[in-house]
């Protein structure tokens, strides 16, 4: 097949909305390939992670999007130049489409130099010109997100910003305080909720008054889409882009996907749920497997065609591994670096009054530099 | 000419915004009302709903707007109606604005200012009156500025939204409508005061008083008193708490061998035990004649009626009862 | 008259509720009366207390709750043993009406010893048994007054916590988290938003991307009330206590009503309306002289009896400013007790290190005792 | 026989729970996840869901309902997944919880602890691992309590249970893993440490290190390299920073004439540097030998990468330099 195939995505559910996205979506060839990889690179990705973790060259957090890369894939096929993204911890799928490379997470989360913030940042701090990180606590990135639609909006700019959080971030205080100025001064903002079904242990019923969280932003008009196929998401996003930039202010997306692994690397995931229920989800609603067999029934690509992109992908993946575990970390200078932006040099109080010392560097890029790094 | 500190802050605030079309203003009150204490007063209508807006009753909210906002390159100045409400929103000051910048290796700054009065006003009570110098001092990534009269107010607010990082700028409002002579300098547009340096009040040989915001008053106060004893004290003016200038208390120790401290915050771990620290772990300590004392606020919640507020704050005597101990005059 | 007379009231509106109030109420005569003095108490102490800050005699802020009186006289109404009562800053009129005596709120307002609380709260901070204040942080008091209804539960009464807040506070991320978490967990608790117009110099409309306050907790279903008409506050509050109790979970209660003075004291009120709007809601809307209207008409009072009534109220209030203008002070012993409940006496720090002294009396209680006035 | 710190903080909510129906647990996977770090494990499944509560994550609101509870009669054991996030709950911890009592001239106390793990864990970077007990021992109405072992972890956490007042409970993640052994008397569950009372955790008398949870470690480890060299170090476990028990300072000096502070928290207005001014300020000063010295995080927000974490935070080499420097040994 060489041009548009017609797809039929699961009905959205509207709230305060007339009209909604259509569920009838057109999807070529070069997309489809496009998508289908995107979509590997963050599974293969977070699978590395999970193993880097469990031989403990990660530290700390390491929150795995597997399961969910429908919607980031999905918004971001979405998304035109200048749109703005921010997110919660579980970012590592983000900081690759935004323009990050498998090697610049991967390396971020061992903590080397080719990291995404040369280790100083790790699993849930990274960043792009359009992505502002990687947010470590809880709700905090709801108004920031705002905040970003408000300056693009104060620049006139035809651009959202997609601000993610999770069905258990969907509760804090700070949500409901964004959303009103939201509607107040018509910010582009796309609120995603991005419901995988639980906040660590506890299951969105248990979390929410009411799950639906497409409704839950009252006068802000919400979409419910499935987040298990990147099509609904593409063309859910697509229309809410539209939405918002016609000046209508704020909107709710509301994307039902599903967390495989434990809430992060320590956390097992099955004391809350069954192992037979994720098995379930991988078998019926898994968002590449999915996508793969509707692209091949379709003509749009060949088991062949994905099996050489499956082993492109694991390249990638492999080649970025091998960075991320021989690469060296920051010397300890960096310690003292990225204190203040264009603020000369600062004394730093250290463990004791006596290795209190000048910055060496004052940024990282410049101690990168003079190490010939950058 | 005399200029109060609320317009010092005001003709601060409406030069920087005519100056860069990054700047706005957003808090409580702050377009249509002039501001809950005025000192936005005639922005509005100067600049309009753009620049200059009120924002509902929602700290954490339009704070972390305002630092998403300054993330994404334009230069938010975040007013709290006072700081005692800005703990609704802490999370966002410390853990989205101070802390991004390290947190992304200096890929992503801040260019915020929050400002608002911050301590004790008059018979508020327990929850109006904090004072919050020692929580944000105590952070880095922040710079904390603490002006006291309105050429500090004028000149350091100017180069907290010049600066491209997260500025706390703590106000005291009972300062506010204060007159001060100023010079023209400070009147002009192009006044701007450098972050991270202390000022000297008033110089004198016998010894430091180290203070900051309203406690510089005190200090003078004390001086004067001092004076008619035959004692000079010379009167630092802190400015910014982070990062502080601690050549400029050591220079002056150097001289007068003898300090106190004056603030009027809680004692325990505050500013002023940030100086006396400072002082003994550095090689000032051999400069002492005798210890250091703090002049602090009592360790207890504000209380409302007058005589017991009072009571609960430092006065200019206990700056002199301390100065005389020190020199160990009777 | 000497049964009881029949009223309606303004009809409600409803939110998730299948049947509301009754806009059919009945009253008799010694309801009326009580209801009328009530809130001819509270207006009269309002306006002492607003000639005594123009006196300079209550320093930082007085809020006076003059055109709000039938929310807080109605709510009393419908309240029964155990209910409990927290709110703002707005708060004297709560004051009086748990229990504390006109005398004891003029005083705390002045500072004196007879006060609420002997001079150490102020305007803002004013308890009884079943009162938790006077809260002067804006939202604060949402989550607590969950949490004392979450203690009535905990303890199976059937008794609800009114939770108050203004229109301004209805936006406070904490309500919505409070309101989440009462529904999660049926507290009985009354979330009551008395809609005065304006937060400060905010008119609802800008504060507020919906002003039907009613229908703000979403999934918690709601009624609005006419707050200027005393019958239709009690026989609302009457009916979610009801509700509460049978264990259904939380309600809001919109009540929209007027504040007739500035924000505070200091706030000459003029500047976000005009003086002709305050006027006409005076003329057409007042909750006293409309109740007063009705009493009579209706036969359940005269003219005269009300007069007396007034006079009566005067002096109660010309009483208490006696006392609220001459008693004395806490002695400056009193700024180091109440730090701590059931604790030895401490050490104090005071202003220089030389000032640091053992509490003399552990709480206002003891010091009151010492020097003969408990 | 030996305890964690883990299970030590486990039993005492067990047997408080027990004791008295008042006594509850909410915070976010306290139930049936058995805790974030496992400290809660168990007991939903003996006390249900009326004892043991599951919030969302919605730190201002839960906590504000525990403070709610406890002004009610409650006894609510308030559990912070760890401390970073309480600071968006901080509003409630001290406007509504510390300052009430004395607003309320003891009309209403709030007997309520906020318990979680505080100061850097491993590897979590700048957002999740501050030191709040600077800030909260600041407050003037909290009791704050900072357990380092086992015998700490129970006694204080059972003292702060049945204790009237507000008290903010600081623990470390690091530590909950931690054996230590511990006698019968700890096991009992009568076992209750007064709060407001350091402990000597090992006595010398050459120089005194004051410390508090993982800063005891520190110390601890520090005082074994020191006595391989001849010096004897006493060893201050603070257990309480408000009320702090000066006096135990004080007579430790009294006998060692030099005195070391340690922690892990940020230097600027820390807990060092009050009990520096506290020690400057009071008699003791004439009996320091040599200046008093700090060790303290580095003054800046935590990096991830392991190398920079650790050079982020003191070691007990930094200990020994200062002792060494403090008795000028070379
Ligand atoms: C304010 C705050 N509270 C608690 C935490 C700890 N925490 C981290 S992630 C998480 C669960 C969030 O669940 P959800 O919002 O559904 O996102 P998901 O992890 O499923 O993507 C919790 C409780 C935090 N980081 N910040
Ligand atoms: C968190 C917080 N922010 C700001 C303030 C200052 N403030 C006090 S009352 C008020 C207006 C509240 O309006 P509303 O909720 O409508 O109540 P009303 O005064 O009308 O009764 C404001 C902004 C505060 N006390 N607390
Ligand atoms: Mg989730
Ligand atoms: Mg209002």
């Amino acid at each position: 097949v060489s041009g548009d195939v017609s797809f039929t995505t699961k009905g959205y559910k509207l709230h305060k909305l007339d009209s909604g996205p259509s569920s009838e979506v057109t999807l070529n060839k070069t997309d489809a390939i496009h998508y289908y990889k995107q979509m590997q690179v963050i599974r293969r990705m977070e699978s590395a992670a999970g193993n880097l973790y469990k031989e403990k060259k990660i530290r700390g957090f390491c929150h795995l999007y597997s399961g969910q890369e429908a919607c980031a894939v999905g918004m971001h096929a979405a998304m035109t130049e200048g749109d703005q993204v921010i997110t919660a911890y579980r970012c590592h799928g983000w900081t690759y489409l935004l323009g990050s490379t498998v090697t610049e997470v991967l390396a971020e989360l061992t903590g080397r130099m080719s990291g995404n913030v040369h280790g100083k940042g790790g699993s849930m701090h990274m960043y792009t010109p359009v992505f502002y990180g990687g947010n470590g606590i809880v709700g905090a990135q709801q108004p920031l997100g705002a905040g970003i639609a408000f300056a693009l909006k104060y620049r006139n700019q035809k651009n959202v910003c997609i601000t993610l959080y999770g069905d258990g971030a969907a509760n804090q205080g700070q949500l409901f305080e964004a959303a009103n100025m939201a509607k107040l001064w018509d910010l582009p903002v796309l609120f995603v909720c991005e419901n995988n079904g639980f906040g660590m242990g506890t299951a969105v019923e248990r979390s929410s008054a009411s799950t639906e969280y497409y409704t839950r932003g009252d006068y802000v008009p919400g979409i419910w889409v499935d987040g298990m196929d990147v099509l609904a998401v593409r063309e859910a996003t697509k229309w809410a882009k539209e939405y918002c930039n016609a000046g209508k202010g704020p909107l709710v997306l509301d994307m039902a996907t599903y967390r495989y692994g434990g809430h992060s690397m320590s956390d097992p995931g099955t004391s809350y749920r069954t192992r037979e229920e994720i098995q379930e989800v991988r078998k019926s609603r898994d968002p590449i497997t999915g996508f793969k067999d509707r692209i091949i029934t379709a003509g749009l690509a060949t088991e062949e065609e994905l099996k050489e992109l499956d082993k492109e992908v694991r390249h990638i993946v492999d080649d970025a591994l091998k960075v991320a575990t021989t690469d060296e970390m920051l010397p300890v200078e960096a310690l003292y670096t990225d204190i203040y932006h264009n603020t000369p040099k600062q004394m730093v109080r250290g463990a004791t009054i006596d290795e209190t010392i000048p910055q060496p560097y004052l940024n990282s890029q410049e101690l990168l530099k003079a190490i010939g790094r950058a | 000419s005399t200029l109060t500190v609320r317009d010092a802050l005001n003709q601060a605030l409406d030069e920087e915004i005519k100056r860069d079309e990054r700047v706005f203003v957003l808090g409580e009150e702050v377009a249509q009302y002039d501001g809950a204490y005025k000192v936005t007063k005639g922005l509005w209508k100067k600049y309009g709903d753009k620049r200059i807006i009120d924002t509902p009753i929602t700290e954490m909210g339009f704070a972390g707007i305002a630092v998403g906002a300054a993330m994404a390159g334009l230069r938010p100045v975040c007013e709290f109606m006072t700081f005692n409400f800005a703990m609704q929103a802490i999370d966002q000051i410390i853990n989205s604005a101070a802390k991004t910048y390290y947190m992304s290796a200096g890929r992503v700054n801040v260019p915020i200012v929050f400002r608002g009065p911050n301590g004790a006003a008059a018979g508020v009570a327990a929850q109006h009156s904090q004072d919050y110098s020692a929580w944000y001092a105590h952070c880095p990534g922040l710079k904390v500025l603490t002006p006291y009269n309105a050429e500090d107010a004028k000149g350091l607010l100017k180069a907290a939204i010049r600066d491209d990082n997260p500025v706390v700028f703590l106000e005291n409002e009972i300062m506010y409508g204060q007159p001060f002579p100023v010079s023209d300098e400070v009147l002009s547009e192009d006044f701007v005061l450098p972050i991270g340096k202390a000022k000297i009040e008033k110089s004198g040989d016998h010894i430091t008083l180290v203070s900051y915001s309203k406690g510089v008053e005190l200090s003078l106060d004390a001086a004067n008193q001092l004076e008619a004893i035959g004692v000079q004290a010379e009167v630092i003016n802190l400015r910014t708490l982070r990062p502080l200038d601690f050549e400029t208390i050591r220079q002056s120790l150097k001289k007068t061998h003898h300090l106190i401290t004056v603030e009027t915050g809680w004692p325990f771990a505050n500013v002023g035990a940030e100086v006396l620290a400072q002082v003994m772990e550095s090689d000032c300590f051999d400069e002492l004649d005798a210890p250091v004392f703090r002049v602090t606020g009592v360790d207890v919640p504000m209380p409302y009626a007058q005589p017991l507020e009072v009571a609960a704050l430092p006065q200019a005597r206990h700056i002199v009862n301390m100065a005389k101990k020190s020199l160990n005059i009777q």
